[in-house]
């Protein structure tokens, strides 16, 4: 195996072999377990930072297995997948940290490390998937792996959330792997490729690729949380804080949309996709998902929930992006993808931050939180700002990127779209932070468990991530144009998919 | 009777069982062997000597008396079958047994079964339980007959 | 090749033989020749692209009796030693000291093993009757053994259904011997032409009742359930896992075989399984579902499951139609025993055999309860296991000749095992009622149901060695 | 000369064999009682084989085979007497009570 | 002749054996079962097939025809 | 109701197949092989010069050694399932059935034999034999003279599968010659002798135990 | 000869038949166990007879046998199956 | 006809009595009985249709004589496993049906 093959699968490696190793590690063992874990997530930023440079250098990092006659699992390590792979890298790691101090003393542990790890290596493999056989194996493993972890805490209510995401997820696989197998079918492979390989088939299969395209948007749809697909994502709330960081910002809704983005450039070929009249009901979905569940949010009082529906409407701005046909579209759809999960995993943290340290869950109960844990809100502040889009933070970036793109691809509604996604967004984040930074603290909390000590307003680990990734997502809207940054990369992957120059409108 | 006369005699008649079934033939005398051996521990197994011995010389007389009446009583019992229940009149009748306990007695109660108009029913002590199909047949002398023998066969007194 | 009949035999009689304790060191140690011989003939025929003969007693047919070991009696063969080698290894650890049925479950799952071995590798009509019926009573026996009346009362069902379906062989085998004059497979597939005579007609159909009853295959499936969920743990994986797969394996070897040129003239002859098949699968997933035992779920699991491996037959005019089923069979088999094997760790260890009593388990027998996971991703299909590849193989072939509905079917199948898979997953998270106590359990136990549950998954990631096998012609 | 003969002979045997089994079967339909029945088929049935066996020892193509056909006589013999005496003691013990001629 | 034979005994087969399984008492199956394994051997014979004959005579006479009386006895009784 | 479908479903099957075996067959059948002619051109080689039992030991050899091994397996059921381990009850004595067991039951030896040595020549076999044997014992334990048996004792056990064993042994000794059961034309008469030897006895125990391991005396016969 | 052997076989199953038939019918056990005794005597007789009329001497062996087996049957019934209420 | 062909025409009805008896009685012992009737209409079929012409033919002969080897064994064990449920529950029907 030469080097090049051996890197992706390294990339998975250091997340599998910790994860086995952790489930067979007595509970008591933690030093070796927060060990193992460290270890691997270091061990797999340094392995992706080796992958980023020699993909920029125009390196090509694959290796396949024959599975059965004619069917491959195969990985490569391109420009796109990367964009996820690093997302999800480094995410994980201050994940671990915040999840280690998160479950301080809670019980098993081990359990919940080991299908962490799992979790982290099936979104890898979803990135580095070669085909659409491979992103099915994992996209399907990724379900298997979360369960676990949405019903951690094993209350009635949890496997109620559970049974419900699974149920969606097992549909939403099913619809998938029947579009899956029918492109085997017709194609006798379902490799990803630049500008697609469903082009290869003549003009009358044009209907059964809309049947086919229909399934594996509705199977990669209902992790994408797209409307009406997205009853799962509220449900599974019930998991502990770090999963639902977890979930919705780097690997399940992110594996949903990373799939569309995928089948749109890889399978069908953005061009071919527009060809079949394929773009602008994909565009309209994603669309009244944006409103709808922004428009949801705004009647949560369960922190979680308005989170969770922001989720849903957030996520749909990377679908957006993609539909809107044009490379300045899908810079923009691709850069949201990082930049959502950086914003989003913040407000989690947080919002994790407030159920842990104070036993605040609702909105309602948040009045003065930001005098007792300052730099908790800070961070949420951030957060809520970013997914406003508010200047200098990074989801400003992604919305002129948007904006710009629907312009280009002649879809001028879309902008109105994403204007009153963000007056909603303003409309549900607006008052928390107000009620957070403004209104007087109650008299006793809810619930306190951990005590502010000095400046640490709560434990240092719960702290230091959401600090470290709020920053970043100031960073990201900062420093957009310098060289690493996620726009510039998402700038390379275009330019790939539509093979000519882009440049800043 | 001796011993070793006794499993000879055994022998021998097991010898000539396998001859019969061998319908002659000779080549199988290996396998005879072992049956005529298996058979004759068998046998001792079963029935340890000394038993009561046999004169052969009484045999022929025997077995005439006993083919000669066996008919008879196969006539006889055609006969009533033909006429039907008219010809029966059955009954119990106790019989007192002279011969000693062991193979003379089984013998007599065997071979009064294959006699003219007689059953065994029951041996208890020295009585024998009979069964006879018409109680004017002359089964006491017939039956006192055969005691003899028998008796004379196993060399016995009665 | 012929060693795979000898040993179990002869394992089997001196187990019988000698002290039981003895008994499973030569079972194990003869499984584990067994199994190298296994891979060792699968290496073979897969190396040499074409099957091995063996003529016993060096006549041949059709005086004699024919041996043969081509792709698809190689593949089987492998799945019942790897099978078997881990259920053995279990059992030995299963079975107390002084269990009277643990000394007897060595002679009889030796002959239950030498059956299947010898039912896979026979050629001969008439042979496959014997080995039928060694493999049926073998069966039996392994249900009733030590058992309480529940267990005879199970024993007996599955014996007179296993007794009729062979009867019903038998007949077949007649009416064939009758109008051919011969029961070698390989001097009948040239004869047999589509002008045959009813009598062969009449045949085709009896050994067709015969076996679907052996297999358990819905509406055929009443004795199934009791038997193996009313069997010690072992057992039951070695019933669910292998012998009712060799029965499937018959009709498969006929179907493809001499009857071939029958079924082309009548070839709607082959919705009838299938359409049994499908209403297998969604009435073993509704019983399963509605289970409230344990092992009773993953026995009408079997019924579903086996419901499978019968759509194929409408797909075998096309490609790859025996590799799915092939695949079915090892992923059901692996993981089924896997499964059962699970389930008879969390019966010792709960001492009840509810579905609502698995609470908490996860805390106590993670391994276990893993293995217990990874069975049932294997029999949900999802990947990457071998139900996964299984599932593949089947919707491809299906697309390949345009039959949509079987596709449905397949995946319906693979929603419904979630429902009932998950039921059971459901509520060994959940967390456990205060203090209840948890029997220890030996960790081989636990090791080896991890042992099947991995390979099912393990053969997901690694299938052609095995579909190039299958494809070995006779 | 016994070329000739042999056969009438045979014959004439089978024949009266026929005739007592054909009387035993008679009596076990007409007498009343399994004790009068036993006494048929005990008696007649055994000599109608006895008769049978001696008609076709007499064709046999060897003394051993003759003696074989024979040999099957006694052990029919024993057989039925060993069981008619079960089966009447048995009946016996078990209450059974034989028909008189006076009851009805 | 012959086939006045075969006739008669195959309708003594077909009415021992039916007889056998729809008698209602069990004593009485048991004993026309055992009358249906003679005229078995009786037919294996006028099949030419004495090695069958001889297989249906020793294991219908001696051991089945045994097993079931004894199961019979034992099954009645406990019943009692 | 099911009693007139299942009835009347197999009242119409035997229909249908007597009329499909009355329908003139093709004779002889087209393509159809005669084994009749096969066995007979090879009764030289087979060692035995009966028929049936050339099929059966040398022929179709392999079908009997299984055969066997069903036979063996289905004793072990039926000890496995657990056996009754009440005792026989002490007897009254019938000695006439005694006496008829005792001159019976060295003849049935006798018997066996000449059925195993006939074997080779005219039927009979190991079979046969065995359930002669098997037909002394069961006489014997019926007239009192052969206790039942309680346990399986390891002398019982290397009796009952001697037999098999020794086929076993000399199938697989055999497997030298190039083949299973593949006997050398010149020793395979003595071969099969001494297969069909320990069949014989260990046939006969099997089929003893079939019954003794099951029958216990209830010891009311007074 | 062996015209009159298979004549007299058939007469003797005949014979037999309407044993088989009378005694099923009859009212005791005891009618049933009598069987047994026929099947000793009446089927030796029609299998030495079948030996004779077919040319097949391997019959009189199973003849042979079954005379020797068939008191088996009838102890057996004896002393096992027959019980009190067997008169009914 | 010959013999051959009528007994295999007697097998066939036995065999169909048989297997009827199987499914529709119930109590144990009378299945077993009904279980041997069908294996003999089986074994009939087998030997008689081989012979139609009446040639005797060892292997069919042969064939028989191994499947009553099989009867016997299937017997003794069925019986045995039903005086054992007898023994223990004092039954000799199977109780309904789980299913």
């Amino acid at each position: 195996m030469t080097m090049n093959e051996l890197l992706p699968m390294a990339v998975l490696a250091t997340s599998l072999l910790p994860g086995l190793a952790i489930f067979a590690l007595p509970e008591g063992w933690i030093v070796l377990r927060t060990t193992l874990n460290l270890f691997g997530a270091i061990a797999k930023l340094v392995l992706v930072a080796v992958l980023l440079a020699g993909v920029a250098a125009g390196e090509e990092y694959g290796v396949r297995f024959a599975v059965l006659p004619g069917l491959d699992l195969a990985f490569k390590a391109d420009a796109l997948g990367l964009l996820f792979v690093s997302l999800s890298a480094v995410l994980w790691l201050f994940t671990t940290f915040y999840a280690i101090g998160y479950l301080e003393g809670a019980p098993h542990r081990s359990r919940f490390f080991g299908f962490f790890s799992l979790c982290v290596t099936a979104t890898m493999g979803i990135a580095m998937a070669a085909n659409l056989f491979t992103f099915f194996v994992f996209y399907e493993l990724l379900t298997l792996s979360t369960f676990p972890l949405v019903v951690h805490r094993g209350t009635d209510k949890a496997m109620k959330g559970g049974t419900i995401y699974l149920a969606y997820m097992l549909i939403g696989g099913t619809a998938l792997l029947t579009g899956i197998v029918w492109l085997h079918h017709l194609l006798g492979h379902t490799e990803f490729a630049h500008t697609g390989i469903a082009a290869a088939l003549g003009p009358e299969y044009a209907g059964q690729l809309k049947i086919i395209f229909l399934l594996l948007i509705a199977g990669v749809g209902v992790k994408a949380a797209l409307v009406p697909l997205h009853g799962w994502l509220p449900q599974a709330m019930v998991a502990p804080a770090p999963v639902s960081a977890l979930l919705h910002a780097v690997a399940v809704v992110k594996a949903g949309a990373f799939g569309i983005v995928r089948i749109v450039y890889e399978v069908y070929g953005v061009e071919f996709a527009q060809s079949l009249d394929l773009l602008t009901p994909l565009a309209i979905m994603a669309a009244v998902t944006i409103v709808w569940g922004s428009f949801r949010a705004l009647l949560q009082d369960d922190l979680k929930k308005r989170l969770a529906y922001s989720t849903v409407s957030q996520v749909s701005y990377i679908t957006l992006g993609i539909a809107l046909f044009g490379p300045i579209g899908t810079i923009g759809g691709l850069v949201h993808l990082v930049h959502q999960g950086i914003m989003k995993i913040t407000l989690f943290f947080c919002a994790g931050n407030y159920a842990e340290t104070l036993g605040i869950h609702k909105v309602s109960e948040m009045d003065g939180v930001g005098r007792r844990m300052p730099l908790t809100t800070l961070a949420f502040s951030i957060g809520a700002l970013g997914m406003m889009g508010a200047p200098l933070t990074a989801g400003a970036i992604s919305k002129a990127w948007l904006s710009e793109g629907a312009t280009a691809a002649g879809m001028d509604w879309a902008i109105w779209v994403l204007w009153t996604s963000s007056l909603l967004n303003a409309a549900y984040f607006l008052p928390i932070l107000w009620r957070t930074w403004l209104r007087p603290a109650p008299v006793a909390w809810p619930e306190e468990h951990i005590p502010a000590r000095g400046w640490r307003e709560t434990a240092l680990l719960l702290l230091l991530p959401p600090l470290v990734t709020a920053t970043m997502t100031l960073a990201a809207g900062m420093l957009a144009e310098s060289p690493g940054s996620p726009l510039v990369w998402a700038k390379l992957i275009a330019e790939r998919e539509y093979r000519q120059g882009v440049t800043l409108p | 009777m001796s011993l070793i006369r006794i499993l000879w005699l055994r022998v021998l008649l097991f010898a000539c069982l396998w001859w019969i079934l061998a319908e002659g033939r000779l080549d199988g005398w290996l396998l005879g062997g072992v049956a005529v051996i298996a058979a004759t521990w068998t046998s001792v197994a079963l029935w340890p000597p000394p038993a009561h011995g046999v004169r052969l010389t009484a045999l022929p007389g025997f077995l005439a008396f006993f083919f000669a009446n066996s008919v008879r009583g196969g006539w006889q019992v055609a006969l009533m079958a033909l006429r039907g229940r008219r010809a029966l009149q059955p009954a119990f009748l106790e019989l007192p047994l002279n011969l000693p306990a062991g193979a003379p007695r089984i013998l007599l109660i065997n071979v009064l079964g294959l006699m003219p108009g007689t059953v065994g029913i029951e041996l208890t002590g020295d009585r024998l339980r009979l069964h006879v199909l018409h109680q004017d047949l002359p089964v006491v002398a017939e039956a006192r007959a055969l005691e003899r023998r028998i008796a004379a066969l196993f060399g016995a007194t009665t | 090749m012929i060693w795979l009949i000898l040993l179990p035999l002869l394992w089997a009689s001196l187990a019988f033989v000698l002290e039981p304790g003895r008994g499973k060191w030569l079972a194990i140690t003869g499984l584990a020749m067994q199994t190298w011989l296994a891979f060792d003939l699968a290496q073979k025929v897969g190396a040499g692209g074409s099957a091995i003969f063996h003529a016993v007693g060096g006549w041949g047919a059709p005086l004699g009796i024919d041996l043969t070991a081509d792709g698809l009696s190689a593949a089987m063969l492998l799945l019942t030693q790897c099978v078997a080698l881990p259920l053995a290894v279990y059992a030995s650890a299963y079975y107390k000291r002084d269990d009277a049925a643990g000394a007897y479950f060595w002679p009889l799952a030796g002959f239950l093993i030498a059956g299947l071995n010898a039912l896979f590798l026979s050629a001969d009509l008439f042979n496959i009757y014997i080995t039928l019926e060694l493999v049926g009573l073998a069966a039996v026996g392994l249900v009733a053994a030590g058992g309480g009346a529940q267990q005879v009362a199970t024993a007996l069902r599955y014996l007179f259904a296993t007794l009729v379906g062979s009867g019903l062989y038998l007949l077949g085998v007649a009416l064939i011997y009758g109008a051919y004059g011969t029961v070698s497979i390989a001097v009948l597939t040239p004869l047999v032409t589509s002008e045959a005579p009813r009598l062969v007609w009449i045949a085709g159909g009896l050994m067709l009742v015969g076996l679907l009853l052996k297999t358990a295959l819905f509406p055929f499936h009443f004795w199934l359930p009791p038997a193996h969920g009313g069997a010690p743990a072992p057992v039951s994986a070695l019933l669910s896992a292998l012998v009712v797969k060799a029965s499937f394996y018959l009709i498969l070897r006929l179907w493809i075989g001499p009857f071939a040129p029958l079924i082309a003239v009548a070839e709607w002859l082959a919705w009838g399984p299938a359409a049994l098949g499908t209403l297998a699968i969604f009435w073993g997933s509704w019983r399963a579902i509605r289970a409230e035992r344990l092992k009773m779920l993953i026995a009408y699991s079997t019924v579903a499951q086996l419901g499978y491996l019968f759509l194929i037959f409408p797909l075998l005019t096309g490609h790859g139609a025996i590799q799915a089923g092939v695949m079915q069979a090892f992923a059901h088999g692996l993981a089924k025993a896997g499964m059962f094997v699970a389930a008879g760790v969390f019966i010792k260890a709960t001492g009840q055999d509810k579905v609502s009593g698995l609470a908490g388990v996860v805390e106590r027998l993670p391994i276990t309860l893993f293995a217990f996971g990874l069975s049932c991703m294997t029999l949900m299909g999802l990947p990457p296991s071998s139900g996964f590849l299984a599932k593949w193989l089947l919707i491809e072939a299906a697309l390949d000749r345009g039959y949509w509905w079987l596709v449905v079917v397949v995946l319906a199948g693979g929603l419904l095992a979630a429902v009932y898979v998950f039921r059971v997953l459901r509520q060994a998270f959940l967390l456990a009622p205060a203090s209840t106590p948890l029997a220890a359990v030996p960790r081989t136990l636990e090791w080896t149901a991890f042992a099947l549950a991995t390979a099912s998954v393990l053969l997901g990631l690694r299938g052609v060695e095995l579909v190039q096998l299958v494809g070995v012609p006779a | 000369m016994t070329d000739l003969i042999m056969p009438w002979i045979s014959g004439t045997l089978l024949i009266v064999g026929a005739f007592f089994y054909a009387a035993g079967t008679l009596g076990l339909l007409r007498f009343p009682d399994v004790y009068s029945r036993l006494h048929a088929l005990a008696k007649a049935d055994n000599l109608g084989l006895g008769f049978v066996l001696l008609g076709l020892a007499l064709q046999a193509e060897s003394i051993a085979v003759g003696l074989k056909l024979l040999l099957i006589w006694p052990l029919a013999l024993a057989a039925s007497a060993g069981v008619s005496y079960a089966i009447a003691r048995r009946a016996d013990s078990l209450g059974v009570k034989p028909w008189c001629k006076d009851s009805p | 002749m012959s086939f006045a034979f075969d006739l008669l005994l195959a309708a003594a087969l077909l009415w021992s054996g039916g007889r056998s399984l729809s008698v209602d008492r069990l004593d009485r199956a048991i004993v026309l079962f055992i009358a249906f394994g003679l005229l078995m051997a009786l037919a294996w014979a006028r099949l030419a097939a004495p090695d069958i004959g001889l297989a249906e005579a020793a294991i219908g006479a001696g051991l089945t025809g045994a097993l079931l009386l004894d199961a019979y006895g034992a099954l009645k009784r406990r019943k009692e | 109701m099911k009693r007139f479908v299942v009835g009347s479903g197999a009242l119409a099957f035997a229909f249908l197949l007597i009329g499909a075996l009355l329908e003139p067959l093709m004779e002889p059948p087209s393509g159809g092989v005669d084994l009749r002619t096969a066995v007979a051109a090879n009764m030289t080689a087979s060692g035995v010069e009966h028929p049936v039992t050339a099929v059966l030991l040398n022929f179709r050899g392999y079908d009997t050694l299984l055969e066997i091994a069903v036979l063996l397996l289905a004793l072990i059921v039926i000890l496995a399932s657990g056996i009754d381990t009440a005792s026989d009850r002490p007897r009254a004595v019938n000695p006439i059935l005694q006496t008829l067991a005792r001159l019976a039951a060295p003849l049935m030896v006798v018997v066996a034999v000449y059925l195993l040595w006939a074997g080779a020549f005219r039927p009979g076999g190991a079979f046969q034999a065995g359930a002669v044997l098997a037909a002394a014992a069961v006489l014997l334990h019926l007239t009192g003279l052969l206790p039942s048996w309680q346990v399986p004792t390891l002398t019982l056990r290397w009796g009952l599968t001697a037999g098999f064993l020794i086929f076993l042994a000399v199938a697989a000794g055999l497997l030298t010659q190039g083949a299973l059961l593949q006997y050398p034309p010149a020793q395979a008469g003595m071969l099969i002798l001494l297969i069909e030897a320990g069949l014989t006895l260990s046939l006969g125990l099997i089929l003893a135990g079939l019954f003794l391991f099951l029958s216990r005396d209830p010891g009311d016969d007074s | 000869m062996n015209d009159i052997a298979l004549a007299v076989a058939l007469f003797l199953l005949g014979n037999l038949v309407i044993t088989l038939l009378a005694a099923a019918r009859g009212p005791t056990a005891a009618d049933r166990m009598l069987m047994a005794l026929l099947f000793g005597s009446t089927g030796s007789g029609i299998l030495v007879l079948l030996a004779v009329a077919m040319s097949i001497p391997a019959l009189v062996d199973v003849a042979l046998v079954l005379a020797l087996l068939a008191a088996i049957g009838g102890v057996a019934f004896a002393k096992r199956a027959w019980q009190e209420d067997g008169h009914d | 006809m010959s013999s051959g062909l009528l007994f295999a025409c007697v097998g066939a009805l036995l065999f169909a009595m048989g297997i009827a008896g199987v499914i529709l009685i119930g109590h144990l012992l009378r299945r077993i009985l009904a279980f041997n009737v069908m294996g003999s209409g089986a074994f009939l079929i087998l030997v008689g249709l081989a012979q139609r012409n009446d040639v005797p033919d060892p292997v069919p002969q042969a064939m028989v004589l191994t499947g009553i080897v099989v009867t016997v064994a299937a017997t003794a064990l069925a019986l045995a496993l039903v005086r054992r449920l007898f023994a223990l529950t004092g039954k000799l029907e199977l109780p309904a049906d789980e299913t």
